[in-house]
């Protein structure tokens, strides 16, 4: 019986309809496969994309150029009774004609003074008032260009001059300012400015220490509120809380919260804090407080996988030896889940971080220049910056916005980073 | 005294509670035998102690500094302005930022009662001097006293250590607490404003209304336009959006997940995984400057080439990217759901002689379906909150359209708008917002509890 | 383990800290910045001085929301104290029932201040037919109701799709328009300039201003909802951006923004006058407005360096012929109209609207 | 030992089946006495896990209509050289094989070998009964329909209705067919399993510890079904319970640490075997 049975099964696998729909269905497989390995790679170059882009607009934000020329500085000019409200801008335009003797008309000087930034005003006001010494003599100094020119100098933008197409640069202005590169006296220099100014109108002295700072500040407020009551909760629902509907409840609620649009803690910091509780407008603790209620159901979920990961015996071992529940909690299992902890605090920091939307409803979108000193000094953050460069006109602030960009992704990847450090050192089997 | 000085107290005066009642408990200790015969180690006495003086004396202050404005304020008019009582609110604000002012900088703002007003000032500047004063000393000297009880009463019977325990357990029942008080800190920081609202323009009207105009005119005189608080152009501008970006989010997540927990080797996965999450971590602020920096002008020249005028600012630039910065929810979530169901049932496929695509089909995806649709509804529900990148890209044109070339305008953009900048209390354009919010908070809690309940029933499936 | 544990108690005693000190904290009621709110349009001009007035003076750099000049005139209006704003810039000037409802609120003294001109344009893209416009067409094209173009005196909603329909002269385009919402100064200038410019050819509409002046005002300013208009919110660079994109859409807004963006968008010429400098600064251009910025003059001892920072704003280098708001494409006011306005600010002068 | 294993290597015998009791009527309708020969047989297998040799040189046959116990304590590597069988190893990253095996004269190994066609010609029932989250029906369908061996619906009742009946399920679970396996007991379950195993009619019926997760009642039914399953098919076994290997097999094969020490009838290994090691195992020394 067997060999005929052999033979009839051996007949159904190597029918060629079989064979024929093997192959069908191998393709299939085949196909489904590259689909899957499309799809990654797909999100890949989405990824790619999105990094490249903005590291090809934003990297030039690191540069300024800059142009050198011989400051005279003029007694005549310099009233030493008023070194703060003296013309110094006057300085650099004199110092301006002085290398371009040939620029009578005052149309064209106009044309020519506008090559230097107006912060170089600012730097020769800040010198000689902390030295006054400098009245009288002659230096050699290396200036900010306008953006207009820094744009030129970088990508060649505003060039195409005789082409007829409209540009907010004059022939005569490229033309002295190609002399002045053909002179040496034009260089690319790191971007100072960029890392120490607040904010600015003029992108040549824009810079995003102010929103650096706002942030900070506010990332502060956030930390220090939300993770001890998160972890404080995750604590209590993991380890004390009895299961009842209340328990649910909170269970739900922070579920939910985790997944509330963020516009909407936008709007519960506007009525609340700002205006029920009066506090201030743009400022970085209230900003804090918004971001904290959002960090702290990431928190509390990312606790609670923490303590859960802990096995039973450790706390069964401590309550063995007469600890009481709570101290089995606070002295043995806590600190074990501390890594979990610490990394749920950083991964929701690094979100709070990139908010952006709750901090429009709660103000902290104005012109704001000065740095801010403390969590409740006006400022803003370093999305909110992103977002007000994003929609300047001048195209210089295009490369800025990508320049913070890039500063803040690496502090966000900085952060992802330590907390991969940190679950992977302080990882644990039982 | 200013906050840093009270704070230095409070901290000096609890730590100095917490040592004299760990001495005294030890002191009790050594006449009774040792440390052994109390009830709790020492330190528990000690932090009771600290707890008694610091929880009662911050309540004391946060509820002092809460009322003593208001208090001081109305003992000054009643004192001062007695026939004001009567008058309304606009005026006496204006006659409290006059004395306030005048308490402040010495500036008098009005000429008139110049003399009551002056007084005034110096009764409110003392009384908010003297209400200083008492409320410091009234906090130090109430936490010392409850304090100093617990240190007199220390006993070997006094079950320190239960007494701190609880406390330590009522902060962390507070603590989890945060979640429901934020919700409704949510609920009636956008429900009175809501209500208000509703008052001026019926619900009806606003959800089912086809036309969302709502600059109102802001002032008498000037002429606007009629005022139209429609929101369904901006539900559908919403889903609009959210659609394009699904349906940009689930294949490509989909079949990663798919891809990564099937296919791909450990070396490939443990590459690609974290590099497309990476994708969740960029802020959305920053998918909005991608959105009109490449992906719109991208989408442009595209159509041009196909003929298709793509407006710069459409639904597709802010579909298309927000369906990117979706991806690795889908794609991670998905993938826990594939990952956490039991190899045993692959295996059974296969040794039935299925393909791996066929398993993943057949077997697989039916068996997580419930999970993955939980976890597609937690991506709408982001989708339909995402503020950013619609506000940057998709423009602010209440539409009525189902063509995703066009620029349409979102909830979340209307909220913004609303909102930015004119931050008046009463008109109904920036009610709007509220009522806004409102709607967005139900919806995504609709979603994100049914989500949730779908995925919760799921896991136990296999647990 | 044990570091981690300390970092807790660390945090904890932080956190003690903040707890008590943030509420005493916040009960300071100071400010030492100048807070300003109001028109968009006068944003850019404002930033500009409030940064050169941070960096050339001990006091600190004026925070500054754009909320448009309505919103920033309800909010100047307000009340008086560290909470609400110093100064509103307006790209209109202030309205008696704003004077009244800031003096409902205790606010008397508004120093005013014109400090400009500004010229509002329609603009399309650079890539895109050059639009040659007059107020009538305008008018036309956008107004909610207008005359029924059988001839007869009725008024129907406005039935033009294309600029073509308008005037056979303008090219076969739809109409659309994007603009500043009411909120926005820029709006009410435009409705007052163009399109009441535009209504009052028709004499029968003009008629009806001596009658009823509600009723002629609703004519001459209501601005069509069927999508031709579109509200592109407040802020006008979006504008010019959106224009480039969308080649058959015209623009309206502040000349600031179309001399920044010249070569981005060119504005249409309007009565056949092109929205140049000089035309503005003369008159000819007939869509010009006058830009100002109000201060509450209780405020000026209160906050220190409003009265620099006015003084900064009608300094010669500011709103000068030469002065760098010009660079910034502020049209400057006449010599005397400078001095007359300079000499007003130095003296704190209280606006006082002529009875209209 | 390397010398112990290579007794294995005999050369094919031909054992004639004398006990034809069990056939069934239409199995008896085919000449009953025949040549049984191998229908799978093992050529110096070895495979590795990373840097873990788990299965050392091992080779054996499988013949047709027998059950062939594989026993051995745990970690012999019995599972894993069950699962090199229908490659369904092969999902393992890290699993490497060397050496060969041939179902009926042909590679498995060799790329020409289809795998689907190798699995649906080896069936395999696993340690924990793992029905598809699906319809008892569907559960059994599952093979028939995949490999299109059905074109209606009334073949695929026919198929899903024997099978179910030769597991003895019919009965049991007839009113509730379209419920969902999961909600079957575990000996239910399990027997779900083996009929959609044999659904697919395959050649050679793996068993991985079929029983482990039973109790001894469900335990005893799979025995019996199993013995009966034999006229149809080869089925290899692997348990740890020797009890069960001397009920159902035919043939008994015994691993230690990734070796096969000893093979033989189930009566040989079992009263008098070859190896001190297995006599040790079988006695209770260890395992």
């Amino acid at each position: 019986m067997s060999s005929v049975q052999i033979q009839q099964s051996k007949a159904v696998w190597e029918s060629p309809q079989f064979k024929k729909r093997l192959k069908k269905r191998n393709a299939a497989e085949l196909r489904f496969k590259y689909y899957g390995l499309g799809a990654v790679i797909l999100g890949l170059i989405f990824v790619l994309s999105l990094f490249v882009s903005i590291a090809v607009n934003g990297f030039s934000s690191f540069w300024q150029t800059q142009a050198q020329i011989d400051i005279y500085f003029d007694p005549d000019t310099l009233n030493a009774d008023d070194l703060a409200g003296a013309n110094y801008g006057k300085l650099v335009k004199q110092a301006m004609y002085k290398q371009f003797p040939d620029v009578t008309k005052r149309n064209e000087k106009r044309e020519l003074s506008r090559i230097i930034s107006i912060g170089a005003s600012f730097i020769l006001q800040r010198m000689v008032i902390n030295d006054p010494s400098l009245i009288g003599t002659t230096q050699t100094l290396w200036f900010p260009v306008d953006d207009e020119f820094d744009m030129l100098y970088k990508h060649d933008i505003g060039r195409n001059v005789e082409s007829g197409a409209p540009s907010r640069l004059s022939i005569n202005q490229i033309i002295w300012f190609d002399q002045m590169v053909d002179r040496g006296s034009i260089e690319s220099r790191f971007n100072k400015t960029f890392f120490t100014a607040g904010d600015s109108r003029e992108p040549e002295l824009a810079g995003l220490r102010g929103a650096l700072t706002g942030s900070f500040l506010m990332i502060l407020v956030t930390l220090l509120i939300s993770f001890p009551v998160g972890a404080a909760g995750a604590c209590y629902l993991e380890e004390f809380a009895p299961r009842n509907k209340l328990t649910d409840l909170i269970e739900i609620n922070i579920n939910n919260l985790a997944a509330v649009p963020s516009v909407v803690f936008g709007l519960l910091g506007l009525a609340v804090f700002i205006n029920f509780f009066g506090l201030p407008r743009s400022v970085p603790l209230v900003g804090g407080l918004v971001l904290s209620l959002m960090t702290i159901p990431t928190i509390i979920i990312a606790g609670r996988a923490a303590l859960r990961a802990i096995p039973p015996s450790i706390r069964e071992g401590a309550l063995a030896l007469g600890a009481s529940k709570t101290q089995t909690v606070m002295q043995e299992v806590v600190p074990l889940a501390m890594p979990g902890f610490l990394t749920g605090t950083i991964i929701g920091l690094a979100q709070a971080l990139g908010e952006t939307a709750p901090l429009l409803m709660i103000g902290m979108v104005a012109f704001i220049v000065d740095i801010p000193s403390g969590p409740l000094d006006p400022s803003t953050a370093l999305p909110v910056q992103i977002f007000l460069w994003a929609d300047s006109p001048e195209r210089a602030f295009l490369e800025k916005t990508s320049g913070v960009i890039l500063i803040l992704l690496s502090l966000l990847i900085t952060m992802n980073v330590v907390a991969v450090y940190l679950r992977r050192k302080f990882e644990r089997r039982w | 005294m200013n906050a840093w000085t009270l704070t230095i107290i409070l901290l000096v005066m609890s730590s100095l509670f917490y040592a004299v009642a760990k001495k005294r408990s030890l002191r009790i200790a050594e006449d009774i035998g040792g440390i052994r015969y109390l009830h709790s180690a020492p330190r528990y006495y000690g932090v009771v102690a600290a707890a008694l003086f610091a929880v009662p004396a911050l309540s004391v202050l946060g509820l002092w500094v809460s009322v003593d404005e208001n208090i001081i304020v109305r003992m000054v008019l009643s004192e001062f302005f007695a026939d004001m009582q009567s008058a309304d609110q606009a005026e006496k604000d204006w006659l409290v930022s006059q004395i306030q002012i005048y308490a402040h900088t010495g500036q008098l703002l009005a000429t008139e009662n110049a003399q009551v007003l002056k007084a005034a000032a110096d009764r409110y500047q003392h009384l908010v001097d003297q209400s200083e004063t008492l409320r410091n000393a009234s906090i130090l000297v109430l936490g010392a006293v409850i304090s100093f009880v617990f240190v007199l009463f220390i006993s070997a019977k006094i079950r320190a250590r239960v007494i701190a325990e609880s406390i330590i357990k009522l902060f962390l029942l507070a603590s989890s607490l945060i979640a429901i008080f934020t919700t409704i800190g949510i609920v009636l920081s956008v429900l009175f404003e809501a209500i208000l609202f509703f008052q001026k323009i019926p619900v009806r009207d606003f959800l089912f209304g086809l036309e969302w105009s709502p600059q109102i005119a802001i002032r008498e005189d000037q002429v606007g336009s009629s005022g139209l608080f429609g929101s369904v152009p901006l539900f559908t501008g919403t889903l609009l959006v959210a659609g394009v970006a699904m349906s940009v989010a689930v294949p490509v997540g989909l079949l990663s997940a798919i891809y990564l927990a099937e296919y791909a080797s450990t070396k490939v996965r443990s590459f690609a995984k974290p590099a497309l999450e990476i994708l969740a971590g960029v802020p959305t602020v920053v998918y909005g400057f991608f959105a009109i920096l490449v992906v719109a002008p991208l989408l442009r020249d595209f159509g041009l080439v196909l003929g298709l005028d793509i407006a710069r600012e459409s639904a597709l630039a802010a579909g298309v990217v927000m369906g990117i910065m979706i991806i690795p929810f889908v794609s991670s979530l998905t993938d826990d759901v594939i990952t956490a169901l039991p190899q045993s049932i692959r295996e059974a496929s296969l040794a039935c002689g299925a393909t791996k695509s066929e398993t993943i089909k057949k077997v697989v995806l039916p068996a997580a379906l419930p999970g993955i649709v939980g976890s597609l509804l937690l991506a709408v529900s982001r989708a339909i909150g995402e503020t950013m990148i619609v506000l940057m890209a998709a423009g602010l044109a209440a539409r009525l359209t189902a063509n995703p070339l066009e620029s349409v305008t979102t909830v979340t953009v209307q909220i913004v708008t609303l909102l930015v900048g004119d931050q008046e209390f009463d008109s109904a354009k920036t009610l709007a917002a509220f009522a806004l919010g409102l709607t967005l908070f139900v919806a995504t809690l609709l979603l994100n509890v049914t989500a949730l309940y779908i995925v919760r029933k799921y896991s136990e499936q296999y647990e | 383990m044990v570091h981690l544990a300390s970092i807790l108690r660390g945090f904890l005693t932080v956190l003690a800290v903040m707890l008590v000190s943030f509420p005493i904290a916040t009960q300071a009621d100071e400010r030492d910045y100048i807070s300003i709110v109001g028109s968009s349009t006068v944003y850019p001009f404002a930033t500009v001085v409030a940064e050169r007035f941070g960096t050339g003076t001990q006091y600190p750099t004026p925070i500054i929301e754009s909320t448009g000049s309505g919103g920033g005139l309800k909010l100047f209006c307000a009340g008086i104290g560290v909470k609400h704003p110093d100064i509103t810039n307006a790209s209109r000037r202030i309205k008696q029932s704003e004077v009244d409802h800031c003096a409902k609120n205790g606010i008397t003294g508004i120093v005013e201040i014109k400090f400009g001109y500004d010229g509002i344009v329609i603009a399309n893209s650079i890539e895109s037919g050059r639009f040659s416009l007059t107020r009538r067409d305008v008018f036309l094209a956008l107004a909610k109701d207008v005359p029924s173009p059988d001839g007869s005196e009725t008024l129907v909603p406005n039935p033009y799709n294309t600029w073509k329909e308008v005037n056979s002269e303008l090219p076969d385009v739809a109409i659309r328009v994007l603009g500043p919402p009411p909120t926005s100064g820029t709006r009410d200038a435009f409705a007052e300039l163009a399109l009441e410019g535009g209504c009052k050819t028709f004499k029968w509409i003009k008629a009806i201003k001596k009658t009823d002046k509600k009723h002629y005002k609703s004519i001459c300013h209501g601005i069509r909802e069927d999508g031709a208009w579109v509200e592109a919110g407040e802020n006008d660079n979006l504008i010019v951006q959106k224009l480039n994109a969308d080649k058959d859409s015209l623009g309206v807004f502040g000349f600031s923004f179309l001399d920044q963006n010249s070569d981005q968008v060119q504005g249409s010429l309007v009565d056949g006058v092109a929205p140049e400098f000089e035309n503005i600064a003369d008159g000819s251009y007939v869509i010009s407005r006058p830009l100002y910025f109000y201060v509450k003059s209780v405020h000026i001892d209160l906050i220190p360096g409003i009265r620099e920072y006015v003084a900064e704003f009608t300094s010669d280098r500011a709103w000068g012929d030469d002065g760098y708001l010009v660079d910034k494409g502020m049209i400057p006011m006449p010599q005397a109209e400078r001095s007359e306005f300079k000499t007003a600010a130095m003296n704190l002068r209280t606006v006082k609207l002529a009875s209209n | 030992m390397q010398t112990e294993t290579n007794v294995t290597v005999e050369k094919e015998r031909i054992v004639i089946h004398t006990d034809t009791s069990k056939f069934d009527a239409r199995k008896s309708e085919v000449n009953q006495n025949v040549f049984i020969e191998n229908r799978m047989t093992a050529d110096n297998i070895d495979v590795y896990y990373s840097d873990n040799h788990a299965i050392k040189n091992v080779s054996l046959e499988i013949r047709a209509n027998e059950v062939l116990a594989i026993i051995g304590p745990s970690g012999c590597g019995k599972s894993t050289f069950l699962r090199c069988l229908n490659r369904i190893n092969d999902i393992i990253d890290s699993c490497r094989i060397t050496g060969s095996i041939k179902l009926d004269g042909k590679e498995i190994y060799s790329s020409d070998f289809d795998v689907v066609e190798l699995r649906a010609r080896v069936g395999m029932v696993f340690q924990k009964p793992n029905p598809f989250p699906k319809s008892i029906y569907d559960n059994v369908a599952y093979g028939p329909r995949l490999h299109s061996l059905v074109s209606s619906r009334a073949e695929t009742d026919e198929i899903v209705y024997s099978c179910l009946e030769r597991v003895g399920l019919l009965s049991e679970v007839s009113d509730r067919i379209q419920n969902s396996g999961t909600e079957l007991s575990g000996g239910q379950q399990q027997r779900l399993c083996i009929a959609r195993a044999i659904a697919v009619q395959p050649d050679v019926i793996l068993m991985d510890e079929p029983c482990s997760a039973l109790d001894p009642i469900a335990t005893a039914k799979i025995e019996d079904l199993i013995d009966e399953l034999r006229s149809q098919y080869s089925i290899v076994i692997v348990t740890h319970s020797m009890q069960q290997a001397a009920r159902v097999s035919q043939r008994t094969a015994y691993f230690n640490l990734g070796e096969l020490i000893e093979l033989g009838d189930t009566s040989q290994v079992f009263t008098n075997p070859n190896h001190q090691l297995t006599e040790d195992y079988i006695t209770g020394k260890f395992g």
